[in-house]
């Protein structure tokens, strides 16, 4: 690759590459269990190399873990996207800790997470409050040394499997809107904690209700200041948009591949279709290529809001290739396998992909931050436009 | 072929809209299960034919029906797809009726007509075949005259409510040429296999027949064209469906719109969600005038029908595809869940539009027509 | 027709179409001078049948006015569309004048207007206040008996040829917002009117600038009350967009042939090209269908929002079936003719008139109104969204 | 074929950024007349050859060049793009060099390549011909060799600056096969006619030649593929100028959205507007991307250029179009208006999108190349 082969004049690229190639070297990936091979790649601080050392870094610029990506994927040694099922934790909600949180709790969670030991959700939508965090009623009072947590939050990936979250809580009052917010981890496996999954378009459940009641956190368990909840969730949602958007290279390419096989299973050609595969081939690959070019510009712990553009370009980008797709299918798009209730991570390839996939789309551009607060991101903080009045 | 139904008074339709709205949302069904189309509750669809006629619409008087017009049925279509009720209308009113009554077999109408507008009998026309081409050249499934009647062999694919129906008219090819069947479900040498359908609210079937017993409804002079004329038909009524099904989502999406409250202010009130709101009621309404335009040409068989079925069916598929995912979008998170109903026009949406082809297949046919 | 069939039970159809078959017969519009017979038109109240009688109406509904521009089309006679240029007048401003005005008001300019004597042009926008009216500065002042006018107006359509105009002009101080506005009857040739034209994008002079330095107005010019202007405004853009969106029946129908003949010269019919012309045909049928819907169910000067719904749909397809045009010229499109300064009246065809139509198309989602405010009025009258927290 | 510039360290784009940008504002033209496409100014021509070197980027040392590469050359476009500038850059530098390198005719370049490098030869490429057709099979134009030199007869036409140009390369058929000549449009024989473009900004001619005396630059073994990689390179140029047209009418949507106060608040901060312009960047760094991954594609011969190319070209010249316009609608009125930069943009975009082949025109090839 270009990238590698001109940075590596660089003396933090030349230690990065050294330590995967030992790493590698040690720990073969084809003989290796995949979570020593990941406890083994934090302990030499490639899970996160713009973390500090010790804590799964080695306190270099962010950029690298791209190289490092790269060199493991290509030595098939499992990466984070793919194996862990825990992008959440370790696209965002590690971030989030290591800069709002404190040293021992960097020392408690990241590496139980970048394992795989401990799953990680992030507990912020209500019910009243989609996509505006400053509306959170879910309440934390402080009773002696704990925090005593009621409310509901709802849309929480992954809920189900995780072991701890990232709550977001209001200290203040409800006047005091974002201001008034904290995070904490909580434990997710407490009986406090009621879990309720939520079917979807597809009958898969990949979100939760989440209900509190009356749960105590130790209040080592708040992420920075009682009043830092804003700035934590900040942090995270410039990191899921990255995620979301981003996921892992190349993931517009997927899709396309998909339809183009059903595309070349028909009979006619035509050449109408034809025109708009060739326009969705277009817009992929400008969209492969503008997330390589954001994964690169990723500077230590401060993604930008180009994440939102990655974000908007994918959505509508898989709306588009799956739609394309049912109308190659043409009447099969009519069939569908089972509606059947099922937790995501229990889907069993069913001939159906194209439709799932396709009604699943329908959510890419809602999750994670619609498609308008998108837009209204890119404008003001990419472009520089004036905010809406308040009303 | 006539159409010899007397039409209703306009000033009669709102009455007719009200008490079809009513009824339907009386007998809406609880949501469907997941892992199948449930089977058709014979109580309500019973009562409709009582109470309200809407099976017998079509059907002439002295066969118990009404009497009314493709102008009535289109009402009905439109309520029904503000419903989105899995009653088996396309396949019943939309389709085998107008097929029987095309025909011009009177034998063939005095016998099926009467049941179809008392609602005992389920009716539907089997024509695709397993290829899944809505508008083929010829047939692979045939018929043969014998001495002592008809037999089909053949496979029909994605038939409307095959699983439900009482009465299966079958379009075939016979040495003479093309040919439309009644076959009874129930005889030997027919076999009904449910399809599993994205579109839980309407069921398909494969149809499977080995020598099966038929009897003739339209030979060779009258299948051709009763069979086009039976596709302008539902495609009109596919049509009001989908406008009705586009009305209903516009109307989910500006009730909330209005009533969500995001960062202080109704989401409604926002550029974004209310110009979005905008465009949904021009496409809308331009469908809705596609849709009327084509009743009328189709109603008084007028020499521009085929470009007008054609002209509402491409648009309305799109445009309530588009209106039942910009309902998902408005309604976030909640507009994604099973519980609610903004995914289920999303899926009769997506289903519709590929019904009696695709909107592509359709606008390849106008140009054809408009000599483009 | 249909409608005329149906219609022709009511004894009001049956009366104006014996006015028209009258009409007709006393002036063969074949060897009738276009004035004349326009102001026998007038005269039998055919002008704009909803009008109070012996000014230009019957008293009837407004949509019986669509059967006698049918039957005067039918028979080859004067419409007013085609043969005035002063659809402004005649479309927006003399219904305007009959809502808000006295009658000795409507005496002195509907006939004159009607039959082309007098051409009238709209003095809204001024360069601070494009869509928003409430921002106008142009002042008008009390001094004895006449009103003076000082101020700038600008995108004037026809002020160069008009002999009246209808000028909104502040009577309040700038706070009064929308609350002190005036309308007012100007005389476009008193020498204290300015009257500059503006070139646009295609060479042409369609519009003005428009300056007035101490314009004396007598009292008796206001149109209505010193605050009423708001209401007469709203009254003319409510027309306009009717007038603007519907224009004459098959405007969408004119467009579409043009460029059908561009497409059937060519050698090779590019299937993606066919696909997207019948799509410009289906989509010109429906606005042809909900235009032709919106001028039946005019009532009695009270056009509705629904103009706003066809202007943005013709807006949006002109602009389609240009650039399908342009496409279909193919090299061709390089290619113009003269961008020489010219009035729009000038204009004599020079085998660029697609060029000419694609470049011009650009203007119709902004003039009388962006298609921006249509889809507020839209949102708001149509489907009743709340509007926009003033800031 | 070989691409032997050396190449600017990036960190040194910006420095090349500013200094051209200053240069094209320095000398940028009063508004066009309405009436015809200005004569080109020699002047800042000459003085852009000496100070900054932009005609002789792509021009080895040894013949007066920078020897610089394409990559350098994609930065100028970008520039000029922006400016919206008549100078005739895309036909000399964009066309007529890359196509006199490709020949790897030693004499060619000897004799041409240093008067372009020091601005004293404007030259252009005259491929397309009346029937307007950028990647046609053969040419009706020909060429014969004669005892006493090459005569080539035909009409070419869209040639870009063909008004200006002091060195026409024509393709032509010969007995042998596609060749490419160098003709002096002052020689007898040689008509140029200038057309009245819709971009006043870019002139464009056609050519006429009767027995006109030529040059050989490319034989029937090298011209094919020596046009193909012209091609290429010209299509890189123009996707680059297209990028800079769109970024300029950004900037001008976005500074405006800021400045214009409508309804008491700046126009920008309604959704309507503000949505739009994000639309605008996405698509514009969409195309942005798009144009720089075929510019080193082309730069480095990779196998898959042709399809980078087509892509950026098809993208791009949507992209331009789009924003181009949506920039005149967000100006209301004013964006209308002769004396406002926005429908020159907008004129400037049309014509880009048609030479070298539509976006329709790339996307068919492309559906060939990559085999769907």
């Amino acid at each position: 690759m270009a990238t590698v082969s001109t940075a590596a004049s660089d003396p933090d690229m030349r230690r990065v590459v050294t330590l995967v190639e030992e790493l590698l070297r040690e720990f073969p990936p084809a003989t290796t269990d995949t979570t020593e091979f990941l406890k083994a790649q934090f302990d030499r601080g490639l899970a996160w190399v713009q973390f500090p050392a010790g804590r799964g870094g080695l306190g270099l610029p962010r950029n690298l873990q791209v190289t490092v990506q790269e060199l493991l994927s290509a030595a098939g040694a499992p990466t984070m996207d793919h194996y862990l099922g825990n992008a959440l934790g370790v696209g965002m909600i590690a971030p989030a800790l290591v800069r709002h949180g404190r040293p021992d709790q960097w020392d408690a969670y990241l590496r139980p997470m970048f394992c795989g030991e401990e799953i990680w959700c992030q507990l912020f939508s209500e019910p009243a409050a989609g996509s505006d965090l400053s509306a959170l009623r879910t309440r934390a009072v402080l009773d002696g040394d704990d925090w005593v947590i009621n409310g509901q939050k709802i849309w929480t990936t992954a809920a189900h499997r995780a072991g701890r979250g990232l709550l977001m809580a209001r200290t203040g009052d409800l006047e005091s809107r974002h201001r008034g917010l904290a995070a904490f981890v909580v434990d997710m496996r407490d009986p406090r904690v009621d879990v309720r999954p939520l079917r979807q378009i597809d009958g898969s459940a990949h979100l939760n209700e989440v209900y509190f009641d009356d749960l105590r956190v130790p209040a080592a368990d708040l992420i920075g200041a009682p009043d830092e909840g804003w700035q934590v969730a900040i942090t995270i949602m410039m990191n899921e948009r990255v995620s979301i958007g981003g996921g892992s290279a190349g993931e517009g390419s997927q899709a396309l591949a998909e339809v183009v096989e059903v595309w070349r299973r028909r009979e006619d050609r035509d050449p109408v279709m034809r025109d708009r595969l060739v326009q969705l081939a277009i817009k992929t690959r400008a969209a492969d290529l503008l997330n390589r070019k954001a994964a690169r510009d990723l500077a230590v712990d401060n993604p930008g809001p180009e994440g939102s553009l990655a974000k908007l370009i994918y959505s509508q980008l898989k709306q588009g290739v799956y739609e394309f797709g049912m109308d190659a299918l043409d009447s099969e798009a009519l069939l569908f396998g089972s509606y059947a209730f099922h937790h995501p991570e229990d889907h069993v390839p069913d001939g159906f992909e194209i439709q799932r996939h396709y009604l699943f789309a329908r959510g890419d551009s809602i999750g994670g931050g619609t498609s308008e607060v998108m837009r209204n991101v890119i404008g003001e903080r990419v472009l520089g436009l004036p905010k809406e009045p308040r009303p | 072929m006539t159409v010899d139904g007397a039409r209703l008074d306009p000033s009669e339709y709102d009455e007719l809209r009200q008490v079809l709205r009513a009824f339907f949302a009386r007998c809406q069904p609880s949501e469907p299960p997941a892992e199948h189309t449930p089977p058709l509750d014979r109580g309500p669809w019973l009562r409709m034919a009582r109470e309200l006629g809407v099976q017998g619409l079509l059907v002439p008087e002295r066969w118990g029906g009404a009497g009314a017009t493709l102008a009535e049925v289109g009402l009905v279509f439109e309520e029904a797809g503000r419903a989105l009720h899995p009653f088996p209308l396309l396949s019943t009113i939309g389709l085998a009726t107008p097929a029987l009554l095309a025909s011009g077999n009177e034998v063939a109408m005095k016998r099926y007509l009467p049941g179809i507008a008392d609602g005992s009998r389920v009716a539907t026309l089997a024509f695709v075949e397993p290829a899944g081409r809505w508008n083929p050249g010829s047939y692979d499934t045939t018929a043969v005259a014998r001495a002592d009647g008809w037999q089909v062999s053949g496979v029909k694919d994605y038939v409307l409510d095959g699983g439900e129906a009482d009465l299966v008219l079958v379009v075939a090819d016979s040495a003479d040429g093309q040919v439309m069947l009644a076959v009874d479900p129930r005889q030997p040498g027919v076999r009904v296999i449910d399809r599993p359908a994205l579109d839980r609210s309407r069921s398909l079937a494969r149809v499977e027949l080995e020598a099966a017993p038929a009897t003739l409804v339209a030979g060779p002079g009258r299948a051709p064209e009763a069979l086009r004329h039976t596709v302008d038909t539902a495609l009109v009524c596919l049509a009001a469906e989908q406008v009705g099904g586009g009305e209903r989502c516009l109307e989910m999406s500006v009730g909330h719109a209005r009533e969500r409250v995001q960062f202080g202010r109704p989401i409604g009130s926002f550029q974004a969600i209310k110009h979005r709101c905008a465009d949904m009621l021009v496409e809308l309404e331009s469908g809705r005038a596609l849709q009327r335009a084509a009743l009328e040409q189709v109603l008084h068989h007028s020499p521009d029908r085929h470009i007008a079925t054609a002209m509402a069916k491409s648009f309305c598929s799109e445009m309530f595809r588009h209106l039942a995912a910009e309902n998902i979008q408005i309604h976030g998170a909640m507009g994604f869940s099973w519980e609610f109903e903004a995914h289920r026009h999303y899926k009769r949406a997506t289903a519709a539009a590929v019904l009696f082809g695709s909107p592509l297949d359709h606008r390849l046919r106008l140009a054809e027509l408009l000599d483009y």
